[in-house]
Parts: C-alpha cells; sequence; structure tokens
C-alpha cells in the first residue's frame, strides 16, 4: 500500500500531468462536437446538430479523404524509400556515413521552411518548369502548385517524415545479428528468403510503428497544406482551424477533431493489419 | 556423408592474410577440429568452408565436386553457430523446419524430420515455445536440431559450447559427439579449448596465424607435437634449447636424454607427467600444487623452471630438494616453427 | 568486409543527388532574398535585377521578428527546464522500480506525440477560453511542457535504468547522505539524458507550430507563426525568403549539436516505438 | 491541478491591473490628450501592413511622446475573435482595433466597443461611420477606405482588351485558358470578384432590390463550366505572387495592397490595375476602442490623429488607400477617379455572405 502511494507520488507530475491535461483536452473536443460549450450561447445542451452540418457538406468529407489519401500515401512511399536504404546501410562502407548524415538533413528543417522551399522552386516560372522547358522535356510550364493529386504535399511530408522511418527501420535492421542471416542463408534461403522469413517478420514491428506514427502525423497537417497544398481543397486540420478561426464556430471544429481522431485511429489499425498480412503472406509462400 | 578436400585456401583482409594456403581433408563421417587461440584463422576457414567468405586464393571440393562458387545456401552444409543464432520470431519446431522448407523436402517428410529430432534432443515440452522461453543449453540443441534438420552431410560448429556453464559442457559435448556417430555427418568443429578438441575428434587440425601448424590424431598431436607452438598450446610442456651432443643436452636441472640425431640449436620437450621420481635430474621445490590424484610440483635449477606431475601421495614441501628423471621416450625434439 | 563498385557509384550518386537536392532550394531562397528592395523581380527576368542585403535589414526593423526570437527562445529553455524536472520522477519509476501496469503507464505517456496538433491547440485554446484564461505566454509554456514530456521522460527512463546499483549500493554502504548519492551514483549518469532531454524539448518547443498558432492568435509571435504568416498569409515570395533564412540556421546548428549528443542512444529507445 | 494553477495565475493577472476609472465623454479634448500623454503607450491591433503601419506612426509617437504598439496580428478574422472572446474580461489588450466594415453585422458593437466615440473626435464632421454598408452607430470610425479591382501584367495585356463587362470576361477567359487566377478565402479580392461575377449572372445591378436569396445554380454553372480555365490561389497576397511570376495575367486585388507591394517592389510596376464595369466591392475599414481597453484616453488621441486630414493625405500618399476625411488630398491612386462608379457595396444588394459559402461548396469543392 505504502508502495502504491508512492509510484503514484513518482507518476504524478510526469503521467498524471499529461493524462490530466490530454484528458481534459480530449473531454473538450468531444464534448463540444455534441453541443455542450456552445460559445455562441445559441444553444448549450447535447445535441446531433454540429454533426448533421459538418457531416452533410462536401467541403468536410472532401477534406476527409484527402487527409486519408495524404496521410496513407505519405506513410508508405516514406517506408518503402526508407526501408530499402535502411537495408542497404545495415552494414557500413566507405561513403553510408555521410549518406546517413545527409538523409536525416530534412529533421533540421522546420516543416513550413521545407515547404515554402518546395514552392520556390516548384512555381510557374521556377527552377524545376524553367529547366525543364529548358531541356525541352516541357512545352511550357506546368501549374504544380493547383496539382490537385497533391504530389508536392506527399512528397513534402515524405521528405520530411522519411529520415524518421529511416531511424526507426534502421535501428531495426541493425538489431538484427548476422549470425541470424548467416544461418538462414546456411540452410538454404536465398536473398529474397531472407528477407521475407527473417528480415520482414524482425521489423515488423518498427515499419507498423512508423506507418502509424507518420500517417498521425500526415493525417493532422496543417503547414504543408497551407503553404504548399492546392487551394481548392482543405486538409483535416486546416479546415478545423478555418472554422475556429475564420468562422469562429468551435463545435464544428470540434466535429472535425473527433473525426480526424477517428481518422488516425482507424488508419493506424488498417496499416498495422495490412503490414501484419502481408509479413504472413510473404512468410508462408514455399 | 561427405569428403571435405580444402586446397591452398588463402583469404586476405585488407593487407591482413587470415588465411595462408591452407590445405585440409576431411574424411568422409569423421569429426574434425580446428583448434587454435583467437585470430588464428579458424573461424575464418569455418566461414570460408560454410561459404560466407570467397577464399581469394585455392579450392574446395566435396565429395570430388567443386564447391568453391556456389552460395551458402546452396552447400551440403549446416552451420551450429556460438550465439546459436535461433529465429527469435520462430517457434522451436519452425526453427528447425526452417531448413527443410527452404530445401523444399516434402511437407511430410519434414515433419517426420522434426519431430524425429526433437525427440531425439528432449525438447518434446518445447516445440510450440519460442527460443527466448529456453534456457542456453536447450537452445544449443535447438540449433544443433535446425542444423541436422537438412540432413547435411557436412555440420560446421563454430564455439558451440563456448556459452554454457562447465557441466553442461561436458554433457552437450558428448551428445553431440554420440549424434554424430548416430546420424553420421562428417563434422568440421572449431573451438579454443584444447580438452574439447582431444576428447571429441578423429582429426585435430592446430592453427596458428594462418596455416595449419600440425595434424593428426589427438593422440599424435598430443605426444609428439611438431613444433615448440604445438607443444605449448596442448597441454604443459617443459622446454629446454640448446646443444644437442650424443643424444643428451645438459641443462640446469642436470643432463637429458633424447632420441633424435644432434645437433647445435635445438629445442626439446616433455610433458609433466613424463617425469618419474629418483634419478639424476634435480632442483629446488618452489611451489606445490595438490590436485587430487597427483600434485603439481615447480622445480627449479638456476634460470630454469620445470614442472612436474607426481602421484598425489607424494609428500614435498617448498625448499626440497626434489630428484628426479625424465625417460628419453618422452623427451620430443620440436622443429622450428612455420611461424617463428 | 568486400568492397563493392555497386555500393560506391550509388552512393556517390545519391549524394550529388542529395546535394543538388538541398542547394537548389536553399540557393533559390538566398537569391531570392537578395532581391533589393529597389527593383523588383518579376517574370520574365530569368535572374534578380539587383542584389543586395538591403531586405535583411528591413526585415530585422520593421516587422516583429525580434520579439517572435525572444518569445520562442526564452519559451524554449523554460519548457526544456520545466519538462525535465516533471519528468524526473516519472522517469525514476519507469527506469527503476518494478510495479503494477508499469507498461500501461509507460504507452499512455505517449498520448500527447500521437493526438494531432491542431487538436490539442484548438481545444486547449478552448479551455482557456471557458477558463477566462487570457495570459498567453504561460498558457503556451504550460502547453509546450505537456505535449514534450513525452520526450524527456522516454529519455531519462533510459538513462536512470542505466544507474548502476552496485555503485549506489557502494555509496550509501561508505555512509553518503541521499543527496551525495544523487551526485556520486546517479548525477554522473544522468547528465547526457538530462542534457539530451533539455535539448530535444527545446528543438521541439522553438518548432512547435499549432499550440503557439491557436492559443497565441492573434497576435503572440512565435518563431513558427511568423513563418507562418509570411509564408502562408502574408506570401510575398521575397520578405518569406528572409524570414526562412533567419530563422533556420540556429535551428540547424542547434540540431547539429543534438545530434552529437544522441549519436550513441539509440532513436528507437526515444521515439518509444520499434 | 492545472486548473487551479491557472486560476491562480488569472487571478494574479486580474489584480495586477490597476481599473482606470475615468469617463471620456466628460473630459474635454485637452484634459483628453494630457491624460493620453500621461498613459505614455497604446496597442493597436491592425490585420495588414504591420511593418509600414509602424513606419506611418512615428509623427504620432514624437508629437505626443506616445508609443504605437503593432503586434503582428495573423488576420482580421482571428483579431476580431479575440476582441469577442475577450469582451467579459476587465481589462483586456487591446487599447483600438481595426476591423472591416462588414464585421459590425457579426459584433453586438454597442456592447463591445466604448462610444461613440466620433462626436468626441475633433474632426468628426469630416468623418463617417459607416462602411462598407454598415453603420457603426459612432462606435466605430472610418478611417481607411479602399478598392478591390483586376490587376494586371501590363506588359503582355493591352489595356484596350481588358475585360469589361461579364460577356468580355467570359470571352477573355475563352481566349486566355488558365491566365485568370483567384482566391476564395484568406482575403477578400476574390469574394469580391465571386460576389460580382455572381450579381452580373444572375443579373442583379446596384439598384436592384433582392427580398430573398435566388437560386445560385446558374452562378455555380457559370463557375462550373469554366473550371479548368481559371486558378484557384490561397490568398490575395498569393493572387499578386503569382501574377508577379508571370503564371497568371490577370487578378482580382486590393488597391491598396498592390499599391503598397509596388512601391516597395515586391512586385513590379508593370502589374496595373482597373475596376471593370461588371463591378467590384469597394471596402472600408474602422477603428473602434474596446471596452475594456486599458488605455483609452491615449487610444481616442491616437483615432483622432489616424482620422485627421493630414494622416489621412499622407496614408493616401504611402498606400494608395482612399481617404475617410472629406478634407484630405486623394490624388495618389492607381485607378483614375471615373472607374470609381464601377465600386460596388460588399452587403447589397445580394451579400456576398450568399454567395461565397455556396461558391466554396458547390464549385471549388465540385
Amino acid at each position: 500500500m505504502r508502495n502504491a502511494i508512492r509510484i503514484g507520488l513518482l507518476l504524478a507530475p510526469g503521467v498524471g500531468l499529461v493524462l490530466a491535461f490530454m484528458g481534459a483536452v480530449l473531454y473538450r473536443a468531444v464534448a463540444q462536437a455534441f453541443g455542450l460549450y456552445d460559445f455562441s450561447g445559441t444553444s448549450d445542451g447535447l445535441s446531433l446538430a454540429h454533426w448533421q452540418d459538418v457531416l452533410t457538406t462536401k467541403r468536410f468529407w472532401r477534406a476527409f479523404q484527402w487527409s486519408a489519401y495524404i496521410a496513407a500515401s505519405s506513410a508508405v512511399i516514406a517506408v518503402a524509400l526508407a526501408y530499402p536504404i535502411a537495408l542497404w546501410l545495415r552494414k557500413p562502407f566507405r561513403g553510408s556515413l555521410i549518406l546517413s548524415a545527409m538523409l536525416k538533413a530534412p529533421l533540421l528543417v522546420p516543416g513550413l521552411v521545407a515547404a515554402f522551399l518546395l514552392v520556390n522552386v516548384i512555381s510557374y516560372h521556377g527552377f524545376v518548369n524553367e529547366f525543364l522547358v529548358w531541356a525541352g522535356v516541357w512545352a511550357e510550364p506546368r501549374r504544380m502548385q493547383n496539382d490537385s493529386n497533391g504530389f508536392a504535399i506527399i512528397g513534402l511530408q515524405v521528405w520530411k517524415q522519411m529520415p524518421f522511418a529511416f531511424l526507426l527501420l534502421s535501428g531495426a535492421v541493425q538489431a538484427i545479428p548476422d549470425p541470424v542471416l548467416n544461418a538462414a542463408q546456411d540452410l538454404g534461403a536465398g536473398k529474397f528468403a531472407r528477407f521475407r522469413k527473417i528480415i520482414l517478420p524482425l521489423t515488423t514491428k518498427a515499419m507498423q510503428a512508423a506507418l502509424v506514427l507518420i500517417f498521425i502525423g500526415a493525417a493532422g497537417d496543417f503547414s504543408f497544406q497551407t503553404v504548399a497544398g492546392p487551394p481548392s481543397v482543405n486538409s483535416m486540420a486546416s479546415y478545423m482551424a478555418s472554422l475556429q478561426g475564420s468562422e469562429g464556430d468551435w463545435n464544428g471544429a470540434a466535429v472535425v477533431a473527433v473525426m480526424l481522431m477517428a481518422l488516425s485511429l482507424f488508419g493506424a489499425i488498417g496499416l498495422t493489419a495490412l503490414v501484419q498480412l502481408i509479413t504472413r503472406t510473404l512468410g508462408r509462400l514455399a | 556423408m561427405a569428403r571435405l578436400v580444402a586446397e591452398d585456401i588463402a583469404v586476405r583482409f585488407g593487407t591482413f592474410e587470415a588465411l595462408r594456403g591452407v590445405d585440409l581433408t576431411a574424411e568422409s563421417g569423421s569429426f574434425v577440429t580446428l583448434l587454435g587461440p583467437s585470430g588464428c584463422g579458424k573461424t575464418t576457414l569455418l566461414n570460408v568452408i560454410a561459404g560466407f567468405l570467397q577464399p581469394s586464393r585455392g579450392r574446395l571440393a566435396v565429395d570430388g565436386k567443386d564447391i568453391t562458387a556456389l552460395p551458402p545456401e546452396a552447400r551440403d552444409s549446416a552451420m551450429c553457430f556460438q550465439s546459436y543464432a535461433l529465429f527469435p520470431h520462430l517457434s522451436v519446431a519452425d526453427n528447425i523446419a526452417f531448413g527443410p522448407r527452404q530445401k523444399r523436402v516434402a511437407r511430410d517428410e519434414t515433419v517426420r524430420r522434426v519431430d524425429g529430432l526433437v525427440r531425439q534432443l528432449g525438447l518434446v515440452d518445447h516445440a510450440g515455445k519460442l527460443p527466448n522461453a529456453l534456457s542456453g543449453g536447450q537452445q544449443q540443441r535447438v540449433a544443433l536440431a535446425r542444423a541436422l534438420a537438412v540432413a547435411p552431410g557436412l555440420v560446421l560448429f563454430d564455439e558451440p559450447l563456448s556459452n554454457l556453464d562447465a557441466k553442461l559442457r561436458d554433457q552437450v559435448r558428448n551428445e553431440i559427439r554420440a549424434l554424430q556417430r548416430d546420424v553420421g555427418f562428417t563434422a568440421i568443429y572449431v573451438t579454443h579449448d584444447q580438452a574439447e578438441a582431444l576428447a571429441l575428434s578423429d582429426m585435430v587440425c592446430l592453427m596458428n596465424k594462418g596455416v595449419i601448424e600440425q595434424k593428426g590424431a589427438p593422440r599424435d598431436i598430443y605426444f609428439r607435437p611438431r613444433t615448440r607452438f604445438v607443444a605449448d598450446f596442448i597441454g604443459a610442456a617443459n622446454l629446454h634449447r640448446g646443444k644437442l651432443c650424443g643424444g643428451a643436452m645438459s641443462t640446469p636441472l642436470g643432463v637429458l636424454h633424447c632420441c633424435h640425431e644432434d645437433g647445435e640449436d635445438v629445442e626439446i620437450c616433455w610433458r609433466p607427467e613424463a617425469a618419474r621420481l629418483g634419478g639424476d635430474l634435480s632442483g629446488t621445490v618452489k611451489a606445490v600444487a595438490f590436485q587430487g590424484a597427483h600434485v603439481d610440483v615447480f622445480v627449479s635449477a638456476g634460470p630454469e623452471t620445470v614442472r612436474l606431475q607426481v602421484p598425489g601421495e607424494l609428500n614435498v614441501s617448498i625448499g626440497d630438494t626434489l630428484q628426479f628423471s625424465v625417460p628419453p621416450e618422452g623427451v620430443i625434439a620440436l622443429e622450428a616453427s612455420a611461424n617463428a | 568486409m568486400r568492397k563493392s563498385p555497386f555500393n560506391t557509384i550509388l552512393s556517390g550518386l545519391l549524394i550529388a543527388v542529395m546535394t543538388v537536392w538541398l542547394a537548389v532550394p536553399f540557393g533559390m531562397a538566398l537569391l531570392w532574398s537578395l532581391v533589393d528592395p529597389s527593383q523588383a523581380w518579376s517574370y520574365p527576368d530569368i535572374l534578380p535585377p539587383k542584389l543586395s542585403f538591403e531586405r535583411w535589414s528591413l526585415m530585422w526593423d520593421s516587422t516583429s521578428l525580434p520579439i517572435a526570437m525572444f518569445n520562442s527562445y526564452s519559451l524554449a529553455p523554460m519548457a526544456g527546464v520545466g519538462a525535465v524536472l516533471l519528468a524526473m520522477p516519472t522517469a525514476y519509476a519507469f527506469g527503476r522500480l518494478e510495479f503494477k501496469g508499469k507498461a500501461v503507464w509507460q504507452t499512455l505517456v505517449l498520448v500527447p506525440l500521437i493526438m494531432p496538433g491542431f487538436v490539442t491547440a484548438i481545444f486547449f485554446a478552448s479551455l482557456l477560453f471557458s477558463m477566462g484564461f487570457f495570459a498567453r505566454y504561460p498558457a503556451i509554456l504550460v502547453g509546450h511542457v505537456v505535449m514534450l514530456l513525452p520526450y524527456a521522460v522516454r529519455i531519462l527512463s533510459v538513462s536512470f535504468s542505466l544507474v548502476r546499483q552496485d555503485v549506489v549500493n557502494a555509496a550509501r554502504d561508505l555512509g553518503a547522505s541521499p543527496i551525495s548519492v544523487f551526485r556520486v551514483a546517479y548525477l554522473p549518469v544522468l547528465k547526457p539524458g538530462i542534457f539530451a532531454a533539455f535539448l530535444i524539448v527545446f528543438i521541439l518547443s522553438i518548432e512547435e507550430f499549432a499550440l503557439a498558432f491557436v492559443v497565441g492568435s492573434p497576435d503572440f509571435t512565435t518563431i513558427p507563426t511568423i513563418l507562418y504568416s509570411y509564408l502562408g498569409y502574408n506570401f510575398i515570395r521575397p520578405n518569406a525568403a528572409v524570414v526562412a533564412l533567419i530563422l533556420v540556421v540556429p535551428n540547424v546548428i542547434l540540431m547539429l549539436i543534438l545530434e552529437r549528443l544522441l549519436q550513441s542512444a539509440n532513436p528507437a529507445g526515444i521515439s518509444g516505438k520499434g | 491541478m492545472l486548473r487551479k494553477l491557472m486560476t491562480t495565475t488569472l487571478a494574479c493577472a486580474l489584480m495586477a491591473g490597476p481599473a482606470i476609472a475615468y469617463d471620456l465623454t466628460e473630459m474635454s479634448w485637452d484634459e483628453i490628450v494630457d491624460e493620453a500623454k500621461a498613459e505614455g503607450e497604446l496597442t493597436w491591433y491592425v490585420w495588414y501592413f504591420q511593418p509600414e503601419f509602424r513606419q506611418a506612426v512615428k509623427p504620432f509617437e514624437e508629437q505626443y511622446g506616445i508609443i504605437v504598439n503593432i503586434p503582428d496580428v495573423s488576420s482580421g478574422d482571428d483579431a476580431l475573435n479575440k476582441v469577442l472572446a475577450e469582451a467579459g474580461r476587465e481589462t483586456g489588450d487591446i487599447d483600438i482595433i481595426a476591423l472591416g466594415g462588414q464585421a459590425g453585422n457579426r459584433i453586438d458593437v454597442e456592447a463591445v466597443f466604448l462610444g461613440p466615440i466620433l462626436p468626441l473626435l475633433p474632426e468628426a464632421d469630416r468623418l463617417s461611420d459607416e462602411a462598407e454598408g454598415v453603420n457603426w452607430q459612432g462606435y466605430g470610425v472610418k478611417y481607411w477606405g479602399n478598392q478591390t479591382g483586376m490587376a494586371y501584367d501590363a506588359n503582355r495585356v493591352d489595356p484596350e482588351t481588358l475585360p469589361q463587362t461579364l460577356a468580355d470576361l467570359e470571352a477573355w477567359i475563352e481566349a486566355n485558358p488558365y491566365q485568370l487566377g483567384f482566391n476564395y478565402e484568406n482575403g477578400g479580392s476574390g469574394p469580391s470578384f465571386i460576389h460580382n461575377v455572381a450579381r452580373n449572372v444572375l443579373g442583379i445591378t446596384p439598384d436592384s432590390v433582392v427580398d430573398e436569396v435566388p437560386d445560385l445554380v446558374s452562378v455555380y454553372d457559370w463557375f462550373n463550366s469554366r473550371e479548368d480555365k481559371f486558378g484557384i490561389t490561397a490568398s490575395n497576397a498569393d493572387s499578386l505572387t503569382r501574377l508577379n511570376s508571370g503564371e497568371f495575367l490577370i487578378v482580382p486585388a486590393w488597391e491598396d495592397m498592390l499599391f503598397g507591394l509596388i512601391r516597395k517592389n515586391e512586385v513590379g510596376d508593370h502589374i496595373e490595375f482597373y475596376i471593370p464595369e461588371w463591378g467590384m466591392n469597394g471596402g472600408g475599414n474602422v477603428i473602434a476602442i474596446p471596452k475594456n481597453a486599458p488605455r483609452k484616453a491615449a487610444a481616442l488621441l491616437f483615432a483622432a490623429w489616424l482620422t485627421s486630414a493630414e494622416t489621412q493625405t499622407a496614408l493616401n500618399g504611402v498606400f494608395g488607400s482612399a481617404p475617410a476625411n472629406t478634407a484630405a488630398d486623394d490624388s495618389n491612386a492607381l485607378v483614375p477617379n471615373d472607374q470609381r462608379a464601377n465600386s460596388r457595396v460588399w452587403s447589397a444588394p445580394l451579400s456576398d455572405r450568399d454567395v461565397v459559402p455556396g461558391f466554396i461548396e458547390n464549385v471549388v469543392q465540385d
């Protein structure tokens, strides 16, 4: 009993504070989504009216789909790029140190600055357009800022998040001892068999963690969307900020917040399950 | 079963020569140990045989077929690793079944082999567990079973017992030897423990600085070491260097006799247990260590100290003068070492 | 180690590509920031007509850049110290004690990392609003401390677990007071962890945008919010270039220091996954 | 624990702020000036041109020895939200705030602001409390007039061929696909364009009377049938930045904003401006003093200075804004006076609020 109190006291300023704060924030979001704490003062009681208001707009559903699309593509591409590089750099060789340092460089650049730098380069008469037109690849400059596929944002997300995926994955890949791989090879496993039967299952957790963290980060993105995204569509975060900021609709913003958290949760579960499935399937192949 | 022939194997790492032209033949069904201090090249040679390292020179053949260029997965060998290298995400049974599945052994044959090995190695209760849940000795057995499951002609052991405690080590060592006889594979076994090597092997290859100093049956190696290195590494040896004239060398202890041709600068050695009490060699007792069945006695004369092993009943004290002799057949003349 | 020409060629190629990948955007930004205020750079000029540092001094003098830098660089160290101090007891419990539900608590402390930043920011602001709390500076400070606490807890837990019990016992055996025990047995091992935790909270606080933007709205500026104002709403390319460059340089230097400090640490240990 | 900590801090903060007890309406102007000088500084919330305004208020600071703090305010909406959020607070942060004229529709001005202040100002008879068609009942005083219009690249567009009517515009878009860009949020220039095109499509003229919002399908169709022939931009500033860099030939813009950018060479002087015959909205900003302003006298003195004929003339010179003081000189502007006839109001007939949200939902998101 005394011990439990002691542990409690030790945890209070750390975990306790975090849980109190995040719990209050979470409760606030859910409560406001269901009509409580209505600052406009029109109605203050449980209601689904705000869900009705938000969920019937095209703007919300486009934002929802857009964020889901951007988050899923960014997570998958970032991991798909980071994974082979982490495997390749598993053992050091000449130049591999410089390379992994350069791979981590985007961690140094704040996201907003990265977005600005990119917009600068891909603008209508920016470097890329001028260069490709000069080189004769494109007949005329292209409007990459208004790209409805969101390639610029996905590119930025991948650029910013790949180092993170790389750190997680290379940690996991490097933790596989050489003898284990040698043993597999010795027992007749070729390169691909070693990958799918040993490396993949042993790095599944790291891969899931990387995918989930990137997905959640990208689903909640605001800065890339507002600086480099196509202006005709919102991300969940920018829609939420616009509802709360420009229109003073806190309750509508709360509905979007709850949906964003749901998107993060289900996206995370989906990606985790997908990785599990792929690992299993590949492992079962004879 | 397989007969392995390695010819003139050399391996270079940058400017460092890890192996400098090694020849080795392991007869079908024999147990060959690669013995030597760390850095002698024994593990390098094992990795060349397994295929993890490409030799910069030389060739390997199994049953007359050249395998030098084959990747490890295509060779008819299986390795037991020092760290066991079990697959942490697979159960014991799946670990054992890994090799047969890779080699596309029929499903029921795989099951049969796994069952057999699990039973043979006393792992029946553990087949469904993950490796982390097992003790060191059990893990070692799983590693062994996993290697044997591919029914290899050649099993390679990389210091498999070095992570076990002394008692378990003896037990597993005997099991390995028994299995090897039962199953009938050719074994190449790397160790730095000379007792292990002597106890297990049909042939011991003692390696030093990238070459095989001497190979032969354990008795051969022990009783007829060819070089000072071999004499020193295997068991204990008393060494003397000097002029051999008429089969006799004079040392501070007295005159030693030896059945060897004369020479100006000859090195001879004898084993502590070759000494007999009483005779014309003598020295002062410097230290005594009672070992039960025998006593180790350290005797000095002038600058030299030798070690004698005498029956346990003998009661000597420090400061006594001890008279002893060494029969000429117990004294061996050594060649200059290849690496001297 | 076998030398493979494939590795050499591929890594050389990648290094070259990444240099271009970094050099072109920063070069463009630098060029834009040097556009002299006396002559505009507009289509179809390929290069700016006149270059000078005029715009840099203009931006520094006439914007609230100095205030934003003051805010960010005073918030960050306080958030760092606050997070480290608050994380200590929890990290001690995680690193040195065994108790029921430890794994659950260790996961729960990571909640701020997976909560979308704008959700935390907007509904924290909503709470403040209801409470009638208008002091933005302390509000943002508290927000940063809580949001970044998980990092400090993770890093310090690892540090605490590295403290050797035999050294602690030896110190107590020799009659040291609790303070001396802490100084002799704990502090030397904790020091790098404390420093790393402080620095990572410092850097992330400087980079934090959502909370500072929403809670600080409309006029409390930090480095990221002023960046957003110049890169987003009031996007004028040459000015944006100046602000971006002024703000990115100290960040890079800090991150390089952190990289040195964390080199030995396992990244998976810090992020808590993998 | 957190809540407790915060309420304690709040209590301390409240006790520290002394309530200022004086009534501006009962003081003579000289007394107000003296009180203002005693207060020594003030905070002005204005959401645009902050760097320029910091320069522009120097004469005031020198004349009265009162320091003017102009924080970087993120947007007009955010500033308005702050005023509303903090209306219940005893002492606020804001002494005086600039607001778009239409904000008067969203606020109960009597509840939030001090006043009426218009009659207190020395030059009251040359000033107005009406902006963007909204009457501020003396609680807000217009200090800034501006105009939306179309900015174009004069190097590449012949002024003779500029579209003037809706039909011209249709033909121009057909002839110059993807050379028109406009924003729908983050600034009013694009919404002004959308609003006025809608009015033209619906056949609403300035003197029409609209009792209820008509069906806007024809408006959405007009835009949707041309959706691959114009570009959506992110903000007022983004439109001009992309016009300057050659991506577009014509974009809606604010006259004062463009003027400022050209003056500082952030945009080249080949970018010119006109108000088309299809009409573009004129804007007007007011200043108002929140009821809980900590330095009311200084705020009022500043309001008087800002709206004075002298200052208004100077602002016209620096920003090209339309003076709000009838005695001021308005010779600096980007458009000739005859084009001012094409200026329209935001609220009537048919308010932009009835058009733009539908546009976002049915055109942008479609």
